[in-house]
């Protein structure tokens, strides 16, 4: 499209006016989603392509990150906070033109949670006990157990609302409610959203969206430069942003991410079980060189396994200073020397840019790094389900999900029993201020056992044309939400 | 004996790497391995002769030593080609038109007709990125390259009445492959070898580009230029200077190859002596 | 109609040919002789100025009004094929293989405007027919690789003449031909020359061709014409000593004094090879090509027996079976009463007593080696003795080399010296049967005289047997006692050397015979006639 | 000329048996679950299983060697694990890109090097031809994913005569399609014209030194005449291979110029196929490519047949 604008423009007349009307857009996407189906996969380019865009849910995330209706105009919650009653939207259709009602929530819910589910966040569902159609309009959900976070957890891409005639074909076909549906998809290159004309809510200003899939990030930028693209809402190479920044063409939007970017350690491998060790290298950590040095300074330094923009947040980056002579002290007193580890990066930059450094300052203190790059595929047999690794570099992307120091399976294997104690606390207490105390307490404890090596919050690096507004600056989910993005005339 | 034009340029311009190479195991002008973040992407200057990287490394060592395992990866793998394709390629020559024969330049076509990249990210992705991986997968595509120029080049030394005159002295085909046929093709093996050394180079840069070669922080100049070509309009010297050197590399060993031919050349001897 | 002054040719400065002058009239052959590098090529080659690059010319060659060595290039295509027309040695290398012959004889007559392509392929077809190529055999569409040596010289003979040029130079035009195919060209030619009132101008290596071609002659020798005049003139009075050299050396017959005991060395019986010949269809596999059909002749104890056949009758297959090289269908080879197993390993003992010496004097050794390790190589067989250095220098010696020589590289030799060296290796162990495989078909005939004289030497003193394989009878009939003549795979006859060549019994032996060319008796002064060589 | 067909066919049948075999080995090898892949981090055991079930990983080997096999016989090549939709369908989309480049890349290299092969041969050693020759031992030297960045740098980034990469679909027109595959086939052409000029040039060399060339000159041909009439055709033969080789080449080793492009071609599915254990598909698109390269080298065969008489005759 892009070109025969660009062939018109240069073969006819000046083309500024023409231009103007824009309601089409073009965004860059570094991975393709391997399908369409948010309630079938756990990449997150689904959700970026599909979340509030094609799938809704009973609620959603804004774009602040708080939690606001979605499909569900508002909820009931019963005293004992076990049963949750959502009232739906009324006039909800599908893409194929079938009305959503409380049997499609029913369906869509009962088959997250069923048995032989293929649901990534399965355990999202794992509190609900039953779910009931009241009437077409009306759900009811009972609960096992008390849940504060239940309307966060209906709010994610996983738990969107699908048809059950579509269901299973959603993966290459999707059929949502969204105000936007699926026009054409050409694999490896991009997918071509337009708009749904009998959508419930309010229209879109935008009546056609394309996604570009462009991996490499070199390709990316020229691609941003020549104007292929409008807008790379998580641009993949930060060290270029400063010349977006000077280009009047361009504007750079900084976000946060729910992105803690750990180095994890594995807690069951000698000699990393000894909290020792595990501080000696935490403290063999510069994080500002990391973050300017991987990420050009975009980033936010962390010390505990928690989001800065989260009110519940407390700055633990003390615990683990960068403090090489201790790290030492540490090692001696563990009686650790001429120490070898084995690091395991997956593709993204921050790791392999983050792990060449760490590999360096952990040198600093006499530990050499054995570095290996694998795919995601390997990353996930061999490290992550194979827990065959000592060090890796991961970004936890998931909202909310310090929950996972509570599984002793969990590829860092962090098996503490207090630490599990205090989590199912907080899964039964629904009282703001309780659970606030009980989250600081958590970030506190797995500071202070040094589990992982607490890196920074990954930030968002977009970059969109000038004229575009609406665009998400944080990312409370991986979602570009296009509902609200028009161009400036 | 008159050295060809070529091979005294490309001697001198893969010499300069070579040696480069071989001098970034005693001294470099900055350790590689040591990063300094506050130092990163400076411009050229008398600390740093060509400027540094994103992670403040000095880029002439980064090339020095970067040279080393373009070189000791291209190398390994035509050892491999040659120690495994010389001897097919005689073994074939020796019982030509027969089933060993076949099957050794049946087997010969087969690799050929895979698709090397895609074998090497194959290679790979079963054994993990690695610089040994890299010269497995570089040294296996070399292996029919050197059986076949082996067996063509033996095929005629074999018509000659030199090896029917061995033959009469009692020689068996292993003596007369190792006596008479293998000195009498080396200057093929060396100029076949000059050019899969330089391919190798090309090889070895491609997959480190991919990120499937050597693994860091052993700096490679194919991964230098992965890494740098983001920042290809703010610091374009990060992008060029490795792109120039693979290309002055390969650019020396190809003149080397063109004028070793010239100057071992059976043909061409002759007409001088 | 082409008179030649003063041609000179230097090569990147170097000199080449000298003042060289002489004239071709129409309807006459002129003839050119020389050993190989004698110039002799080159003279035809600057006529029409295709001599290699980097050459400068002086001189003048007038063809009517036009000095041909100052025509630019343009003017030069004008006059090739179309008033000079040119064949040349090889024809099998000579023609295009991707092209069918009427393509290529039309292309003469297209490429000078002479006729289109339609009407040059009907003159093509005329010329094929002039020179023995009748349709109904060889069609316009045939390709080069279909034909014999024989008829693809008369194809580019056909290409020369296509224009009917004024003269026609023809460079060695047989030398790659057996003997019966070169008196059918040689009668072609000077069929042609007589009935096309064109010059010929025929550059050769053989006396006896030229006498019986040739109305005059020039002799060449290192770029000069050192004696030019009428044919037998010429012959007669011989003035110039290298005339005289190259004309003993080509009738040279080295003295016979060894005599054959009784009893054989080597024992052929009913020798059969077969080869296998490629599948027809997928199934079906055709009967094998038989090289060598059930040969048995016995070689006497000091014996010298020849093997004469043209190319192709499975002279080279029989001496690869003899030396046990080929593995047989048929038949038993004995070598001093034991059997030669052939294909398999053949005991040390029984190796040594059978040496080779091969024809190409480049081929035959290894570049890579010093003569003394190529000499040594039979030693393989049983093990170096303990004398192996004294054995090198006296086998060198044996054939008039230096034992100092023994400590140089092969190239460092000429022709006749490698094949000396040859010989050297031959004799190293010892043998009783050498086999000499057209040991001296490369030489130039003063080289071969010597060579000839030294194989009769060593014969004598170390009482040597030999199989004498060759295609050239006058070479075989001077240094052989007994002799066989071979064709397709058979021993058509055999007998007392001078009994078959005097009074040859069988068809094939006397057409061999009337096809070689001589000089005719009593051209020279002291002179019995001599079969040409 | 038939029996020559027929037997090569059989040893091109043999090698399509013997790839096959290989492939599915080393894919049987590579480590990483595919359905563990695309659940993600988060995933329960049980969801994986189910999908490893579903996605009918767990047969026995034989079993689905065969049934692979089987089905690219009958042109079925499987259904993709993450995309949900038939390979043959991806492979199609895909071929509509890289067919076209390697066409457009070897239209190229061939236009670029045959005359300059030609003049090099032609004045062999006069300046024109060392000048030819040191361009194309630049352009062999130079990676093409680097000249590629240097073309993106030059004509999308600065001059924006093109655009960065992308491909607008051939339902956008001939011309803008052909326009967004100019930079990636320029890249790509740049060494495979070097290499084929100088293949060219030697090939040339070497026939011009043949007797015939020396009959066809004293025939009254010109140097010229010569070259285009005689040396040419029999000079194509080495030719005819390399350009085989290459469009081979080209199918499939475009990856790396497809990702600096990011064009959807079949190098970079079998890259994502690799990256994401979308396993089937990286075996038979690699069978695929496997077959091609095989059927060219075939039809080689064959143009060398019908370029030399010599050949139709042999076996």
């Amino acid at each position: 499209m892009r070109i025969i604008r660009m062939t018109a423009a240069a073969l006819a007349l000046g083309a500024g006016p023409a231009l103007a009307a824009q309601d089409t857009i073009t965004l860059g996407m570094q991975l393709e989603p391997p399908n369409l189906d948010p309630t079938g996969g756990a990449a997150a380019a689904i959700d970026e392509v599909t979340y509030a865009n094609i799938f809704e849910g009973l609620t959603r995330f804004a774009a602040d990150g708080a939690i606001i209706p979605g499909l569900a105009r508002s909820w009931d919650i019963s005293e004992d906070g076990l049963t949750y009653t959502f009232h739906l939207a009324p006039g909800v259709t599908f893409h194929d033109g079938t009305a959503m009602d409380a049997g499609d929530v029913k369906f869509s819910l009962d088959r997250a949670r069923a048995e032989d589910s293929t649901n990534a966040q399965k355990a999202l569902f794992a509190g609900i006990a039953d779910v009931a159609v009241i009437d077409p309009l009306t759900v009811r959900i009972t609960l096992s157990a008390p849940d504060g976070g239940f309307a966060f957890k209906m709010a994610w891409g996983d738990a969107v609302i699908v048809a059950p005639e579509s269901a299973e074909t959603n993966a290459a076909a999707p059929v949502g409610t969204g105000p936007f549906k699926l026009a054409r998809w050409v694999q490896g290159d991009r997918i071509e959203l337009e708009r749904h004309p009998d959508y419930w809510g309010a229209a879109p200003a935008l009546s056609k969206a394309t996604f570009r899939f462009i991996s490499d990030p070199n390709a990316a930028f020229a691609a941003m430069m020549a104007g292929d693209v409008d807008a790379f809402p998580v641009f993949p190479a930060p060290e270029t942003l400063e010349q977006f920044k000077a280009d009047p063409r361009f504007t750079v939007i900084v976000g946060s991410t729910e992105g803690e970017t750990v180095l994890a350690m594995n807690n069951k491998q000698k000699p990393l079980d000894d909290v020792r060790v595990r501080a000696a290298v935490a403290h063999a950590i510069n994080r500002q060189d990391i973050i300017d040095g991987a990420m050009f300074g975009y980033g936010t330094p962390i010390g505990t396994h928690f989001a800065p923009h989260n009110p519940d947040y407390i700055d633990l980056t003390g615990i683990s200073a960068y403090d090489p002579e201790k790290s030492k002290a540490l090692l001696k007193a563990a009686g650790v020397s001429d120490l070898t580890l084995r690091m395991a990066l997956p593709p993204p930059t921050y790791a392999r840019r983050g792990g060449e450094i760490i590999a360096a300052q952990l040198r600093e203190i006499g530990i050499t790094t054995e570095i290996t790059n694998m795919e995601w595929a390997q990353w996930l047999e061999q490290a992550f389900r194979g827990k065959d690794f000592d060090l890796t570099i991961v970004s936890h992307t998931e909202p909310m999900d310090i929950g996972i120091y509570a599984r002793p399976d969990y590829y860092f294997q962090y098996d503490d029993l207090g630490f599990q104690a205090l989590l199912a606390l907080l899964d039964n207490t629904s009282a703001p201020e309780a659970r606030s105390g009980l989250l600081k307490a958590a970030q506190g404890k797995i500071a202070m056992d040094y589990v992982n090596g607490y890196l920074f919050q990954l930030a968002k690096t977009g970059v969109a044309n000038a004229k575009i507004k609406g665009l998400w600056e944080n990312a409370p989910t991986q979602a570009n939400d296009l509902t609200g993005v028009t161009w400036e005339e | 004996m008159r050295w060809p034009v070529q091979l005294i340029i490309g001697a001198i311009l893969s010499g300069l790497f070579v040696l480069a190479a071989a001098a970034s195991f005693l001294w470099v002008p900055h350790e590689v391995s040591t990063l300094s973040i506050a130092d990163r992407l400076k411009p050229p200057s008398a600390r740093y002769l060509l400027g540094t990287d994103h992670f403040g490394r000095d880029i002439l060592s980064m090339l020095m030593v970067g040279a080393r395992t373009s070189i000791a990866v291209a190398l390994v793998a035509v050892g491999i080609g040659v120690a495994a394709g010389v001897p097919l390629g005689l073994a074939a020559a020796a019982r030509r038109g027969s089933l060993l024969d076949e099957i050794i330049m049946r087997g010969n076509d087969l690799i050929f007709a895979f698709p090397s990249l895609v074998i090497a990210i194959l290679i790979t992705a079963v054994f993990g990125p690695s610089a040994l991986n890299a010269i497995l997968a570089i040294g296996i595509f070399n292996i029919p390259v050197f059986a076949r120029v082996t067996r063509g080049g033996a095929l005629s030394i074999w018509t000659l009445d030199y090896i029917l005159a061995a033959r009469v002295a009692g020689k068996n085909a292993l003596r007369i492959s190792a006596e008479h046929i293998l000195p009498n093709i080396l200057n093929l093996l060396i100029v076949q070898g000059t050019i899969q050394f330089s391919l190798g180079i090309l090889a070895e840069a491609g997959l480190s580009y991919v990120g499937l070669g050597a693994q860091p922080p052993t700096p490679s100049w194919g991964r230098m230029l992965a890494d740098a070509q983001t920042m290809i309009y703010t610091a374009p010297r990060l992008a060029i200077l490795p792109g120039l050197a693979i290309v002055g590399m390969v650019l020396g060993l190809n003149l080397m190859g063109d004028g070793l031919r010239d100057a071992l050349d059976p043909r061409l001897r002759r007409a001088r002596e | 109609m082409i008179a030649v002054e003063g041609l000179s040719l230097a090569i990147h400065g170097q000199p080449i040919l000298r003042d060289v002058t002489f004239r071709v009239a129409p309807g006459k052959v002129f003839g050119l002789v020389g050993e190989s590098g004698s110039g002799k090529s080159l003279t035809a080659l600057a006529l029409l100025q295709l001599a290699p690059e980097g050459s400068t010319l002086s001189g003048r060659a007038m063809m009517g009004d036009t000095d041909l060595l100052s025509l630019p290039e343009r003017g030069m295509c004008a006059i090739r094929g179309n008033r000079i027309g040119m064949i040349f040695q090889e024809p099998m290398t000579a023609l295009n293989p991707v092209q069918t012959i009427g393509e290529q004889v039309a292309e003469t007559l297209v490429i000078h405007g002479r006729a289109n392509r339609h009407e040059a392929l009907a003159m093509a077809r005329e010329r094929l027919d002039r020179v023995g190529l009748p349709a109904a055999k060889f069609p316009l569409s045939r390709y080069p690789h279909a034909l014999s040596g024989g008829q693809r010289q008369r194809v580019c003979i056909a290409m020369a003449i296509a224009l009917r040029p004024e003269l026609l130079i023809a460079d060695e035009p047989t030398t790659a031909l057996d003997v019966t195919t070169q008196a059918q060209i040689l009668d072609l030619l000077k069929e042609l020359v007589e009935q096309e009132q064109m010059g010929l101008l025929l550059i050769t290596h053989d006396l006896a061709v030229v006498a019986g071609m040739a109305d005059d002659l020039a002799v060449m020798q290192q770029g000069r014409i050192v004696e030019q005049g009428p044919t037998e003139e010429l012959f007669r009075h011989m003035r110039h000593p290298y005339t005289r050299q190259l004309f003993e050396a080509s009738g040279h017959r080295p003295p016979q004094t060894a005599v054959p005991q009784e009893g054989p060395l080597l024992r052929v019986h009913g020798v059969i090879r077969e080869y296998p010949r490629p599948r027809a269809a997928l199934l079906r596999r055709p009967p094998p090509f038989r090289a060598v059909n059930e040969v048995s002749f016995d070689i006497r104890r000091g014996e010298s027996l020849g093997l004469v056949g043209e190319s192709g009758c499975g002279k080279s297959t029989l001496t690869r079976a003899i030396l046990g090289l080929e593995p047989l269908q048929g038949g038993e080879i004995r070598l001093d009463g034991e059997a030669v197993h052939a294909g398999e390993p053949m005991p040390a003992h029984m190796r040594r007593k059978m040496q080779v010496v091969f024809q190409d004097p480049y081929g035959s050794f290894n570049p890579r080696h010093r003569v003394r390790r190529l000499i040594a190589e039979p030693f393989h067989l049983a093990g170096r003795p303990d004398d192996a250095g004294a054995r090198i220098d006296a086998a060198l010696e044996a054939v008039g080399l230096r034992p100092s020589d023994a400590d140089r590289f092969i190239h460092e030799f000429s022709g006749g010296q490698r094949q000396r060296i040859a010989i050297a290796r031959a004799l190293i162990t010892r043998p009783e049967l050498i086999i000499l495989d057209e040991a001296v078909s490369a030489l130039d005939v003063r080289v071969r005289a010597q060579i000839l004289d030294l194989l009769a030497a060593l014969r004598a003193e170390f009482g040597l047997t030999y199989l004498f394989i060759s295609h050239d009878l006058s070479v075989v009939r001077s240094i052989t006692d007994r002799v066989m003549v071979m064709k397709a795979g058979e021993i058509v006859e055999q007998g007392p050397t001078e009994a078959v060549f005097g009074a040859p019994r069988h068809a094939y032996t006397q057409m061999l015979i009337a096809a070689a060319p001589v000089i005719p008796a009593g051209w020279r002064g002291d002179g019995e006639a001599r079969p040409g060589g | 000329m038939l029996r020559f067909a027929a037997t090569r066919l059989v040893s091109l049948g043999l090698s399509l048996i013997a790839a096959s075999l290989v492939i599915f080995a080393v894919i049987e090898v590579v480590p990483g679950d595919p359905a563990a892949f695309m659940l993600g981090l988060n995933a329960e055991p049980e969801a994986v299983a189910a999908l490893r079930d579903e996605l009918g990983l767990n047969g026995s080997r034989a079993a689905r060697y065969l049934s692979w096999v089987g089905g690219m016989v009958t042109g079925d090549f499987g259904q993709s694990y993450t995309y949900r939709v038939p390979v043959s369908q991806l492979v199609l989309q895909r071929l509509w890109v890289s067919l076209p480049l390697a066409l457009y890349a070897l239209g190229l290299s061939t236009l670029i090097a045959f005359p300059i092969g030609l003049i090099a041969a032609s004045r062999r050693g006069r300046p024109a031809d060392y000048g030819i020759m040191a361009a194309t031992q630049l352009g062999v030297a130079v990676p093409n994913f680097w000249f590629a960045m240097l073309l993106v740098l030059v004509f999308a980034v600065n001059l924006r005569w093109f655009s960065a990469g992308g491909f607008p679909g051939w339902e956008a027109g001939a011309f803008a399609a052909l326009k967004a595959l100019t930079l990636p086939a320029v890249s790509l052409a740049l060494p495979q014209a070097s290499i084929l000029a100088r293949v060219m040039r030697s090939a040339l060399i070497e026939t011009l030194g043949q007797d015939y060339i020396r009959t066809a000159r004293a025939k009254g041909l010109s140097r010229r005449q010569a070259i285009t009439r005689h040396a040419l055709r029999n000079a194509l033969i080495p030719v005819l291979t390399i350009i085989g080789l290459q469009f081979s080449f080209l199918l499939a080793g475009a990856i790396i110029i497809e990702n600096v492009f990011f064009l959807p071609g079949l190098g970079r599915l079998i890259f994502q196929g690799i990256t994401q254990r979308d396993l089937v598909v990286v075996e038979s698109v690699v069978m695929l490519l496997v077959f091609a390269v095989i059927l060219v080298t075939f039809l080689v065969d064959l143009a060398y047949a019908a370029a030399d008489p010599r050949l139709r005759h042999r076996r």
